[in-house]
């Protein structure tokens, strides 16, 4: 079997052999996944090694048929089970990928009861996500993309919170409205021609005329922004965020609002440029509009998991911003922006959710100068807020570097409301850090917390190379990104060129004569 | 007889008129059930003056399609009788009521 | 009747077309046969899964049989047919399954039971094969005599007969709807055949007919139980013995269904609907106006039972949608393969749903939300099967119930029908609602202390739960399976 | 002369059947039913339909109305203290606003559709000399081209005993049948 088949089925192995143990043997279910996704962990890396920057194409492409439906005139769309990766989806696997063994060396401290189900949940989860990432057939996406509302819906609801039913019903309803308006959008695109392929629709999709363009491209972008989540649609997200076990915390900030801003990229910009040019005014200040929101936000929040939730907000309107401005440097910056996203804010929920598991409280307030007992755990906290409000030589920066460059370039005055967010989101996180770790150590229960174990640090360790990695090295990562990037902002620009001239229809390939019939 | 087809089917909307709102207003189960008795007979006249209404159209070579639908009917009719008077019976054993108004068990 | 007549009747072809007809009758007669001759009680069951099979064997050989009517013109046979009676068989199936020792004071019933199972069965096939309204009205009447009767089969507890006279009262009110409806139709077209009538262009539109066809699709809407007529079901699905709910619940409905695409013209030789295209905006609003009405009503309710019925009601909305995209589908058999998927998947999921209630309730009792808390800690392998069938009657992917939705808003995104389609999937964000709240409590909430009744181990129930799970999945998976065979 | 029988006919179908729906006493009922069929008979005989109105009276009055008195007097319906309350009232309220709505649409709309029948122009021929349902020609049709349903109806019937039998059968107790009856 292939690697790529292997990234989206081993997930699903290890939690079908998981299922099988008996209820008692903790040890083998933990050991039976973290072995599982340390596989996928190594599969998933190499596949990124081995990946070529240089070349626009999908690569690995695994293409088996799976079904047919009919779609009008008698004719029908196969829809096969097609994977394969390209500059735009690379990194994100990448990221998947490393996260999977680091999440599940993080239950350790917080998941006792029903090991069982959690760990089949975050292998099932684990398959979904990459399978999103991999999906090259528009049907497979979305299937894949549905089927990650469950696992996540089972965590927060079983392992969460106090108030996690309300949080786990409103996190599953409000994506899944955006969900199912994309599902007609999905099949309205299918229908109008004839193909299921991404990378046929991305070359046919602009021969559409361009009010259809414009609704599809705003039924995908619905289920998109709302997945980020993007503004006026973020309320969800600081309520699931506050509720979920740490675990399920980082996999949300980590990979699956990601989703949402790689599903811009890979179908609402990719294949709707036109559309996507019209609407990125829109998008940006919605993006900037975000940052400054979240920042704000973030800023009103007593708890701190609740805080890194609505930085989250903040974070994600950059990488929004950056992928609208449709610049070589702000895609660039919002494809790295969104890995740094999942590194630096999954390495503070970790943190977060540590603490918590030691002093049951998140209220920041109850704590203050716990760098004196905890050194390790300041140390680490400091390194990954510094890496979130952008330090220099940290990753965060090189991202929203690019992206504010990016921004200015195509739109200064919205880029300019967003520098803001900058100053703002280094007061806040740092005002946060002071609160809890400098400071006097006023609250005895504080004096008794034991600094992180081995398996904490250890769990750590690989994000915090990454992030320096990128920030001293940003090359090796955006050169495998490079060529789809070059070749995306090129089609932009031909659109561009096109809208401008006024003949908005065909601009890369007329329709198929010969549509993709079985 | 030369009574023009839409007379006839003027009686049977009729009768179905009179029997649907029987059926509605009545509470006593078995007048319910005479008057969807009185629906299916509007029906057959129904049947019976379309049969009639294309016998003549065509020149006097008779429509079977009416009357043998009507028969059915009729059987059917029977039929529906048995079995609604049998769940009447079923109904009085458990309640010692035939009234519409005494069965609301069910309700939201 | 002469040799010749019968020759020319009975044909090898007809007799393929019509096995499973056949099959079914001769089944039920053998069935009451055993309960009468001393000695065979015990074939009684043996007896129904051999008609089941036989009726089974004779539809996939159908698949082969050629297509066209039969009996001179009252019976339609296609492979579309031998698909609804796979499904009706399969819905007698899983209902039969589940309520093995269901009934305790009437179990010296239970043969008059089966008999009365598979004679109904007969008329559900009947019902999907007419070729004209006659032969639909007998099909209608053999399904819902006998479901009168199973309905109110409990007859020593007053909600059951309550039910069965509810049901009886309405679906006679229907019939008696749809008998005038097609007297003023055959008054409009001098015919009762429904492949004469598809050729008749603008005789369907005079006032006449359209009366009688709006009073007959009036009459289907009570058996599909579709806004405005759906007020019936959450009393009947509540009163009825819950084995014979699953049945209403999947089989009444399929049949339903396929009559109306005999009169949207997708069972006729001339593919052109009998009904004036007029109707399809209102068919179309009315689809939605019934997942709205079945998904609030279902909202608010307690009781599993009656969510499900008002669950039905949902479904049976979305089912309609795809009716109302027949007009303008460019897929000239789009409708019934969307439907024919859903109502497979569906027969599976509401079947599974139903019929794990049945079995919960054998012995604690009505089961409410409250009663199913802690479900996952007490019986783990039934709450699978319940979340399953729960997030596959939501739509959600990889189960059955995603690939039937997204093919029936295919049709309506065929048919231009772009903003139902939108209402439409929004609606199932509602229906979420209710169907995570199962989820909810059975994974989510610690066990009550009130409801601990224990699931007595029912064989035939356990293995009826698990195959209608894994097939739900499977369909997920594999929509290929049942796709290629409709394609 | 036919036509006279026909309008005078139709006027006793009418009345009858307001008298069904208007009845305070079930056998009072019965006996206005049977007065609809009988002048339904009639009609049908008059239109040329010879074998219709024999089974009109046939089965409708011979068997199903006997079969509902049967009940009538079983469960002993027809005692004044069981009469359901029949007055002004129960035209009253929402209740009979739905009733009349709906019976009234679907009044209005099938007159609609029958006044837009065209009668046919000219003269109109003559009815067949026998009848339109003669025995012969109704029997080879029921044999042949509508044989499917008949068979159906068969099985239907069987069916219906069947469930006649499971609804009706006494308990294992003694009926208790007699209590309602006598203890109002």
């Amino acid at each position: 079997m292939d690697s790529l088949t292997l990234l989206v089925f081993l997930p699903l192995l290890g939690a079908l052999v998981v299922a099988f143990t008996p209820r008692e043997a903790v040890a083998l279910q933990r050991g039976i996944t973290l072995a599982t996704l340390l596989a996928v962990c190594f599969i998933g890396l190499q596949v990124c090694l081995d990946f070529d920057g240089s070349s626009a194409a999908y690569q690995h492409v695994v293409d088996i048929p799976w079904f047919a439906l009919p779609s009008g005139g008698g004719s029908s769309v196969p829809v096969h089970f097609r994977l394969g990766i390209d500059g735009l989806s690379v990194l994100m696997i990448g990221l998947t990928a490393l996260l999977g063994p680091i999440v599940m060396l993080s239950t350790w401290g917080h998941i006792t009861t029903r090991v069982k189900e959690f760990m089949v949940w975050l292998l099932i989860m684990q398959s979904g996500m990459l399978g999103v990432f991999l999906a090259l057939d528009l049907v497979l996406f979305y299937v894949f993309w549905e089927i990650t509302l469950v696992p996540l819906y089972f965590m927060l609801g079983i392992w969460g919170g106090e108030r996690r039913l309300y949080a786990t019903i409103k996190f599953f309803l409000y994506t899944l409205a955006g969900s199912l308006v994309m599902m007609v959008g999905v099949i309205l695109l299918i229908y109008q021609l004839k193909t299921a392929d991404v990378a046929k629709l991305t070359e046919y999709a602009s021969s559409l005329d361009s009010t259809r363009q414009t609704w599809i491209f705003w039924a995908f972008a619905l289920a998109f922004l709302i997945k980020v989540p993007a503004m006026p649609f973020h309320t969800w997200l600081p309520d699931a965020h506050t509720e979920a076990p740490t675990s399920g915390s980082v996999i949300l900030a980590g990979v699956l609002l990601k989703m949402g801003t790689y599903g811009l990229l890979r179908f609402c910009i990719a294949m709707f440029p036109a559309a996507a040019i019209q609407a990125a005014p829109i998008m940006m200040v919605l993006g900037a509009a975000g940052i400054v929101y979240g920042a704000f936000l973030a800023m009103a929040q007593f708890d701190v998991k609740r805080l890194v939730a609505c930085s989250s907000v903040s974070h994600l309107g950059y990488v929004l911003m950056g992928l609208f401005a449709f610049t070589q440097a702000g895609l660039r910056g919002g494809v790295l922006q969104m890995v740094n996203h999942g590194l630096s804010t999954g390495l503070l929920f970790l943190l977060i959710g540590m603490i918590y598991e030691r002093r049951h409280t998140r209220m920041l307030d109850q704590y203050g100068g716990i760098a004196s007992v905890m050194p390790l755990f300041a140390l680490f906290f400091t390194l990954a807020v510094l890496s979130s409000v952008g330090l220099p030589g940290l990753n965060g920066f090189v991202g929203e570097y690019l992206i504010l460059l990016g921004s200015f370039q195509s739109q200064p005055w919205i880029a300019g409301v967003a520098v803001t967010g900058v100053i703002f989101g280094a007061i806040y996180l740092l005002m946060a850090t002071r609160k809890l770790l400098y400071g006097p150590l006023v609250h005895a229960e504080n004096k008794r917390l034991s600094d992180l174990n081995l398996r904490e640090v250890g769990l750590m360790v690989p994000i915090v190379v990454l992030c320096f990695w990128i920030g001293f090295a940003p090359n090796t990562f955006l050169s495998r990104t490079d060529a789809s990037i070059d070749a995306l902002v090129k089609r932009m620009q031909e659109t561009r060129v096109a809208l401008a001239a006024g003949a908005h229809a065909p601009s890369t390939a007329a329709l198929p004569t010969e549509p993709d019939r079985r | 007889m030369s009574v023009p087809p839409s007379h006839i089917f003027l009686l049977a909307a009729l009768l179905f008129a009179i029997g649907a709102a029987g059926f509605f207003l009545r509470r006593n189960v078995i007048v319910v059930l005479m008057c969807i008795e009185l629906m299916l007979n509007a029906a057959n006249l129904t049947f019976l003056a379309a049969s009639r209404m294309h016998t003549l159209a065509h020149g006097a070579r008779p429509d079977l399609q009416g009357p043998i639908f009507a028969i059915f009917v009729i059987v059917i009719a029977a039929v529906e009788a048995a079995v609604g008077l049998a769940l009447v019976i079923a109904l009085y054993r458990n309640k010692q009521t035939v009234s519409l108004d005494d069965v609301a068990d069910l309700k939201d | 009747m002469s040799p010749q007549l019968l020759q020319q009747l009975f044909t090898a072809d007809a007799l393929w077309a019509l096995a499973p007809l056949i099959a079914l009758c001769l089944g039920a007669m053998l069935v009451l046969l055993s309960d009468i001759l001393p000695g065979t009680a015990g074939l009684r069951r043996p007896l129904f899964l051999l008609t089941i099979a036989a009726a089974a064997y004779g539809a996939v050989h159908g698949f082969g049989a050629p297509e066209g009517t039969y009996m001179m013109g009252s019976f339609h046979h296609s492979h579309a047919l031998s698909a609804w009676t796979v499904i009706f068989l399969l819905s007698g199936l899983i209902a039969f399954e589940f309520g093995q020792r269901y009934y305790k004071e009437e179990a010296r019933f239970l043969a008059e039971h089966d008999v009365l199972m598979l004679t109904s069965l007969a008329g559900m096939v009947m019902m999907a094969g007419a070729a004209d309204l006659l032969a639909f009205f007998i099909g209608l009447e053999t399904l819902s005599v006998p479901l009168y009767t199973l309905a109110g089969f409990r007859r020593a507890r007053s909600d059951s007969v309550e039910a069965g006279l509810k049901y009886f009262m309405l679906g006679a009110f229907a019939a008696a709807m749809f008998l005038y409806g097609a007297a003023l139709v055959y008054a409009a077209t001098g015919t009762i055949s429904i492949e004469d009538m598809s050729g008749m262009g603008s005789t369907l539109t005079e006032p006449l007919a359209l009366a009688g066809f709006a009073l007959i699709v009036g009459s289907l809407f009570f058996k599909i139980s579709v806004f405005p007529f759906h007020l019936w079901v959450p009393d009947v699905y509540q009163g009825a013995p819950t084995p014979v709910t699953a049945f209403m619940a999947t089989g009444t409905k399929a049949a339903g269904f396929a009559f109306l695409l005999t009169l949207m013209g997708q069972n006729l030789a001339s593919g052109k609907p009998v009904l004036p295209e007029s109707a399809a905006w209102i068919v179309g609003w009315i689809a939605v106006i019934t997942m709205a009405a079945g998904n609030l009503g279902a909202l608010v309710q307690t009781d599993l039972k009656r969510m499900l019925a008002y669950s039905g009601v949902a479904h049976a909305g979305t089912m309609l949608l795809a009716i109302a995209a027949g007009w303008h589908d460019t897929e000239p058999h789009g409708a019934q393969t969307a439907l024919l998927f859903y109502m497979a998947a569906y027969v599976f999921t509401a079947g599974g749903a139903f019929g794990l209630l049945a079995w919960m309730e054998s012995e604690g009792g009505e089961v409410t939300i409250e009663s199913l808390k802690g479900l996952s800690a007490r019986r783990p392998m039934l709450a699978a099967a319940m979340a399953v069938f729960m997030l596959s009657l939501g739509g959600i992917p990889p189960l059955g119930g995603f690939w039937g939705k997204y093919l029936v808003f295919s049709c309506a995104v065929r048919a231009d029908m772009i903003p139902l389609a939108v209402i439409g999937v929004l609606m199932s964000v509602i229906a979420l609602g209710y169907y995570l709240k199962v989820i909810v409590a059975m994974y989510m909430q610690p066990q009550t202390q009130s409801h601990s009744a224990g699931i007595s181990p029912r064989l035939a129930a356990a293995v009826a739960t698990g195959v209608c799970a894994l097939v739900v999945v499977a369909l997920g998976m594999l929509p290929s399976w049942v796709l290629e065979r409709l394609g | 002369m036919a036509n006279l029988i026909f309008y005078l006919m139709a006027a006793l179908a009418v009345v009858a059947a307001l008298g069904v729906v208007a009845a305070r006493n079930p056998i009072m009922s019965i006996l206005a039913l049977l007065g609809s069929f009988f002048a339904l008979a009639a009609i049908y005989l008059v239109s040329g339909f010879q074998t219709l109105a024999a089974l009109q009276i046939l089965v409708y009055a011979g068997a199903i109305l006997v079969l509902f008195l049967f009940v009538i007097m079983l469960l002993n319906l027809a005692n004044e203290t069981k009469l359901e309350r029949i007055d002004l009232a129960m035209f009253h309220g929402r209740k009979a606003v739905w009733t009349f709505l709906i019976a009234g649409a679907l009044l209005g709309i099938s007159a609609f559709a029958a006044l837009a029948i065209v009668p046919a122009a000219g003269d109109a021929p003559a009815l067949p000399e026998r009848g339109i349902d003669e025995l012969q020609p109704l029997a080879d049709a029921m044999f042949s081209r509508y044989l499917l349903p008949f068979e159906l109806v068969s099985v239907l019937l069987l069916a219906t005993a069947v469930a006649v039998l499971v609804l009706a059968k006494r308990n294992r107790g003694p009926l208790n049948l007699d209590q309602g009856g006598e203890s109002t």
